[in-house]
């Protein structure tokens, strides 16, 4: 009696939970019929804003991956003094507010930030710039990536980086050939979570890099600007984004599971959740 | 045949010191309880861990000197190194594990060692057996001069182990270089090398054949690790042999001199056992309860009191013994050694 | 005890004086157009002030809120940052090659204003090419010029008030100028409609529109020539 | 001398990662003095943010661990048809964009809403009240409990949880004195990141709560409306912000450190990032 | 003393269904290789996995019955069960640990185990053998029916195991439940057991005494994991015995009869070792190079051709064997038991 009444109000509170998630998607989708996400794809806001959001974050993205990639590694296979400090450096933008963050790169690198007038005598003036949009990004998104990127460098087996060098490899071929494809399912998975999470910023986007259709203008800044005119092309484009967020969870979850099959034989759909 | 050589290498791990000097000719292993630092050894020579002081040299390539200053590193060191776990790469095929280690030539090395038929097979898909002949072949395939071996048989079923031991001590013996093998378990040690080393705390306790060892255990340690009783007593000299009273109460004597506290070892096979008292008032008796009787094929062990005998099962049809009722198990003075106490951690 | 508070939902540009005038209400600051939305969208405001009167008018029309009437006026203006790098003195000069001109959204009522300015002025293209950003209120624009970040915006003359030293001002031609009233109107789906007429009664009685006047803001009628 | 090169390239790549994550936090400082931040404690605006920031982020942070909780130990523990699905569905708010989770939330509990005109006929209206910030920081910041919460949960031992059975302990007690024990680390370090993801929310909240002083302007909005009037007041604030941000991440830095050590006796510095 | 009894009980596996009835009386122990599926019976008693069919009961005690739909919920079962790793709760203490299965009393059990000191430690400070005695205290604190011990000697050292798996038979001897073992080692299996059960892909093999085992084991799986060499060749009945052509073209006879493909068991310690052929024509010889010769103690491995055979070390002395030397080895045709081939999976 007592037993079965627990046992209902742990799933009665778990299906809340869900229902409570899955329920503001829903609602996107029955407010806006299929002709309308149709129809948004040839308003210029809409496809201008994807452009910017593309390019900003595919650059915001490599940028990531190619300084986040070694910060990990070394994060994750040395340690030295100031190390959780570093750790815990490189994890802050994830607990900041992004428009605090947008603040924080306006006095850095706006015109009259610690860098901006060093910058701007070399020529360089990033707010209001597409670089700004890319800067705000990747600055924001980082932390997904290199966290679960020390994650992954420190889940490879210390046992095969040794292995590798005793059999003739260097620091090079152990990383490129053992280390790396090792860490790829968790570096993929982060890369698509700091994806994700550059698409959606908006704080500190408008702060540093403003708003501008066709340049600055971002999906997420563009859903703002439009809901003050238009809910319902609000709707649509919302809905555009919720079936791109779906799409990228789910080649993330199967990324993972090939992944994870590939190399340990021990196939699993469950890949994400129990790697991070 | 060449020799590797550890001249008194320093290793400072987490509780204690890791010191030891070690000339490898033909196979050497090392046993030695859980963390006695057996497994840093090999890191040591492999060049994956860098000892504070010493030097370990193949001949005359030298691969470290503490106070020269070199430090040749892993991957320019040829040794084949088979881990406790075997380490094979689980994203590579069995013949990309070996042309991991050599681009040409992998061919020879995965008919020799009859794994040719699994060359497409990944690391997940092998059993316990077939992944050691997969490291084993790996590790050779550099033509290393030093094989070193992380408890090779460890990963393997009880029942898989005999099997893929006799495999093991084949190769051994068609190799010509040194190999370093390390393990926890003196019979494994005994079945596959010429020498043994006795590792504590990370000292080397004593180094000898299987056979000197049980005959010449150094200390307490060593007799237990190798199968010995060990009885605790107080010894006095006597006239002819010293007479040692165990802690509870029975006299025993021993050939060796001593004096004060000491530990006997007293070998299983040395002990008989017998249901009534012997005749012989030159034999050590022991008269206590039967604790335990174990079959193991034609051997059984006995346990009376504080000693385990081992005899024939012959002789137990014979002795009618029932556990739980008292026998006597005796053994010669000269059938005992009296050993150095070891503190154990 | 305490009467209700209100909650009034007003243009950005009415941030500063707002408070002063009353300042036991709850206020909710932002671009007219993005605050008219949320009233669509059922946000429990009592008072609405816009910069413009075709927000509130479009939600009277739907029958969200009360009829609305014009309580002041503003003058639609030019800043440049204190040192003005782009050395504009005219509207005329916000054509130049290289200057970085913000203004607000389409839709934005001050972004609204801005476009008809130029267009009356024949500039629209060549000065809508410098644009750098389209912020959602007029506050933003300004923001972007004290900065420094950006050469110009168009700004109301109240809000360049409200950074005393960092901006300059530049008029813009009396001919091009367009009509900025402020309309207010009481939500239909507030609470508090008689607290609601208070404020608005607030505002145009005389202290009112000499607290709005003093803050730089036109009287709410045309004074007749 | 080529490996030295790497070595260098990949050091100097980290350098420039960590340079570029700590500059603007270093921006923010260098702007605002101690005695500015200490000064804005008293302007009404931030007094007001932080009361509404911090009553509804508890509220939230109740809301998630109370739903969350059940859902993340039923995800762990069973499999059943759609629990892929299930686990998708929960993390999908992690890489939606805030702006579109606030169109969410509008479309389902807005006044022309899904489930709205239900919530209007028994009284209740949601948005733009301080129950929707409450609403809006639990959508967008759950996904960050639950899902370390789920992989804490899969981390327990099954084995210590099906020795609880076997000594006489029935679910309820083998839950509550086993499993949740050894999953606290864990959990308290998703509450932690949920927590600071649920102050920083920024698009969610403007979209479905609003801006209103006292009520729904949290700090993060703050930041932004202030950002227009006062810059110096937005550095001091953010600077208040990212002292907060520090803290959080040191305690739960070091509150995973002790909650490791004395249940599994090995200290470990580096607790956030290797259990994550 | 009660009985634990499983009758036919099915439960569904990954890659096998296990099938099984099994009666305890005082203690059996359940052997076979990995993935036999020896834990899941295990967890079937003790009510952690459901069968498909089958009953399980404790004399009157009913625990589960698949027709009847009784299926009693684990924390009401009176068992205890000793986890393979032991499964001490790491964030309490010793003491706590043992308070867990019972509020009053535990002073007792931390007596009876001698880990009264240990009361206040955490799980992660203990060793291998302190470890095992905490998880039996807090085993039997709840005053189970029937002891459950999963692997109870494969977490510890070779080293230590000998001492843990005396100290373990003495308190098997104290209990008086039924107790079920499960391991993979036969020789732990024969040291603590009365009765052992060999289980291979969730199926029983053979039961019986470990000496019944060894004397008539029922396939060549039975006989090979009791240690006995595996001899494969063709039959043909002869006038007075079997005569067996093996594999590698020796003929030996067998006084067991067979026709066609058989595989003959032969125990190293029925194989006798000799550097002369032997002048007995009525022995099986087989003439092969000496493979490998280990010491152990004071018995001697030697592998000759397909054979090993175990021998004492005064006979290795004699013998002045080296390895790659021919030898002979010889055993009685009523040596040999022919035995049921076991296709191994
Ligand atoms: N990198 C390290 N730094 C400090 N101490 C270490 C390090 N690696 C291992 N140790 C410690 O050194 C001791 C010896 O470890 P080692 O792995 O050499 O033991 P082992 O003899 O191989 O044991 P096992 O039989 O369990 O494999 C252990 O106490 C271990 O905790
Ligand atoms: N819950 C399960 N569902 C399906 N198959 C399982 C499950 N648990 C275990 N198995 C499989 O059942 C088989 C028997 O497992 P079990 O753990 O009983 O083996 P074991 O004899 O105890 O082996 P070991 O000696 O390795 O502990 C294995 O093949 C295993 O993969
Ligand atoms: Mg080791
Ligand atoms: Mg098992």
């Amino acid at each position: 009696m007592r037993r079965s009444l627990l046992a209902f109000a742990y799933v009665a509170a778990a299906l809340l939970a869900l229902a409570f998630l899955l329920l503001p998607i829903l609602a996107i989708f029955a407010h806006s019929s299929p002709a309308r996400l149709v129809q948004q794809l040839s308003n210029p806001v809409v496809t201008d804003a994807l452009e910017v959001s593309l390019k900003t974050s595919v650059l915001a993205q490599l940028l990531i991956v190619l300084l986040g990639t070694p910060a990990a590694y070394l994060l994750a296979s040395r340690r030295f003094p100031g190390h959780a400090l570093a750790v815990t450096l490189v994890e802050l933008p994830l607990v900041l507010p992004p428009a605090v963050a947008g603040i924080g790169l306006l006095a850095a690198f706006g015109h009259f930030g610690l860098l901006g007038s060093s910058l701007h005598a070399v020529g360089i003036t990033l707010p209001f710039t597409q670089s700004a949009v890319t800067i705000a990004v990747a600055y924001v998104a980082s932390p997904l990536y290199i966290r679960q990127a020390i994650a992954a460098f420190e889940a490879t087996d210390a046992q095969l980086a040794a292995a590798s060098r005793t059999l003739g490899a260097g620091p090079a071929r152990t990383f490129f050939r053992v280390v790396l494809p090792l860490a790829r399912g968790g570096l993929i998975a982060g890369l698509a979570l700091s994806f994700a999470r550059g698409i959606g910023e908006f704080g500190a986007t408008i702060m540093f890099a403003g708003s501008l259709q066709g340049v600055t203008q971002t999906f997420s800044l563009a859903i703002y600007a439009e809901f003050a005119r238009n809910f319902d092309a609000t709707l649509a484009m919302s809905g555009v984004l919720v079936l791109f967020s779906i799409v990228l969870l789910v080649a993330l979850r199967i990324g993972l599971t090939w992944q994870r099959s590939s190399s340990t034989g021990s196939p699993s759909l469950f890949g994400l959740t129990s790697s991070s | 045949m060449a020799t590797l050589l550890l001249d008194r290498i320093t290793v400072a791990l987490r509780s204690y010191e890791l010191e030891l000097s070690l000339e490898v000719g033909s196979t050497l292993a090392l046993v030695g309880p859980s963390g006695a630092g057996k497994t840093t050894v090999l890191r040591a020579v492999a060049g994956l861990v860098r000892p504070r002081a010493g030097r370990i040299a193949v001949d005359d390539d030298v691969w470290f000197d503490g106070p020269r200053g070199v430090d040749v590193p892993a991957e320019r060191r040829r040794i084949g190194l088979v881990f406790q776990e075997y380490a094979l790469f689980p994203h590579m095929t069995v013949r990309q594990n070996i042309e991991y280690a050599r681009k040409h030539g992998a061919d020879d090395y995965l008919e020799r060692f009859r794994i040719a038929h699994l060359e497409r097979a990944r690391p997940a898909q092998l059993s316990g057996g077939e992944k050691q002949r997969v490291a084993l072949a790996r590790a050779l395939a550099r033509e290393p001069q030093v094989l070193l071996l992380d408890e090779p048989l460890s990963a393997l079923d009880a029942h898989t182990k005999t099997a893929v031991r006799a495999e093991l001590h084949d190769l051994l013996s068609t190799l010509d270089i040194p190999v370093l093998l390390v393990t926890h378990d003196f019979e494994d040690a005994a079945a596959l090398a010429d020498t043994v080393g006795v590792i504590v705390d990370g000292k080397l306790r004593q180094t000898g054949t299987p056979s000197g060892l049980v005959a010449q255990p150094a200390d307490s340690f060593v007799a237990s690790f190798t199968g010995a009783n060990l009885l605790h007593g107080d010894a006095e000299p006597g006239p002819e042999s010293t007479r040692v009273r165990l802690d509870d109460g029975s006299v025993v004597a021993t050939a060796d001199p001593a004096h004060g506290r000491v530990v006997l070892a007293v070998y299983p096979w040395d002990v008989t056992v017998a249901s009534e008292p012997p005749h012989d008032s030159a034999l050590n008796v022991i008269h206590a309860p039967v604790r335990s009787i174990a079959e193991l094929g034609n051997r059984v062990r006995i346990a009376i009191g504080p000693v385990t005998a081992e005899i024939t099962a012959e002789s137990l049809r014979r002795l009618a013994l029932v556990a739980g009722r008292p026998a006597f198990a005796t053994f010669k003075a000269t059938g005992t050694r009296v050993v150095a106490e070891h503190e154990d951690r | 005890a305490a009467r209700a508070q209100l909650t009034v939902y007003a243009a950005a540009s009415l941030t500063d004086v707002f408070p002063k005038i009353d300042p036991a209400e709850r206020y909710s600051f932002g671009g007219s157009n993005a605050l008219a939305a949320q009233i669509q969208q059922g946000a429990p405001a009592d008072v609405f002030a816009a910069a413009n009167t075709t927000l509130p008018a479009q939600l009277f029309a739907r029958g969200l809120c009360s009829k609305p009437v014009v309580f002041t006026r503003n003058t639609l203006v030019v800043v440049v940052p204190a040192a003005n790098p782009a050395g504009i003195r005219s509207v005329f000069d916000l054509s130049k090659e290289g200057v970085k001109l913000v203004i607000a959204g389409p839709g934005v009522p001050v972004g609204s204003y801005t476009l008809q300015v130029l267009k009356q002025m024949n500039l629209a293209t060549a000065v809508l090419k410098n644009v750098v950003s389209r912020e959602t209120d007029v506050r933003e624009v300004l923001a972007k010029v004290a900065l420094g970040e950006a050469d110009a915006g168009f700004v109301y003359s109240t809000d360049a008030r409200a950074v005393p030293g960092k901006v300059k001002t530049i008029k813009v031609p009396a001919w091009a100028e367009p009509k900025v009233q402020y309309g207010i109107c009481l939500v239909s789906a507030g609470g508090n409609k008689a607290g609601g007429q208070a404020f608005v009664n607030r505002l145009l009685s005389k202290a009112g529109q000499a607290k709005l006047i003093a803050a730089g803001f036109l009287p709410r009628m045309k004074p007749k020539r």
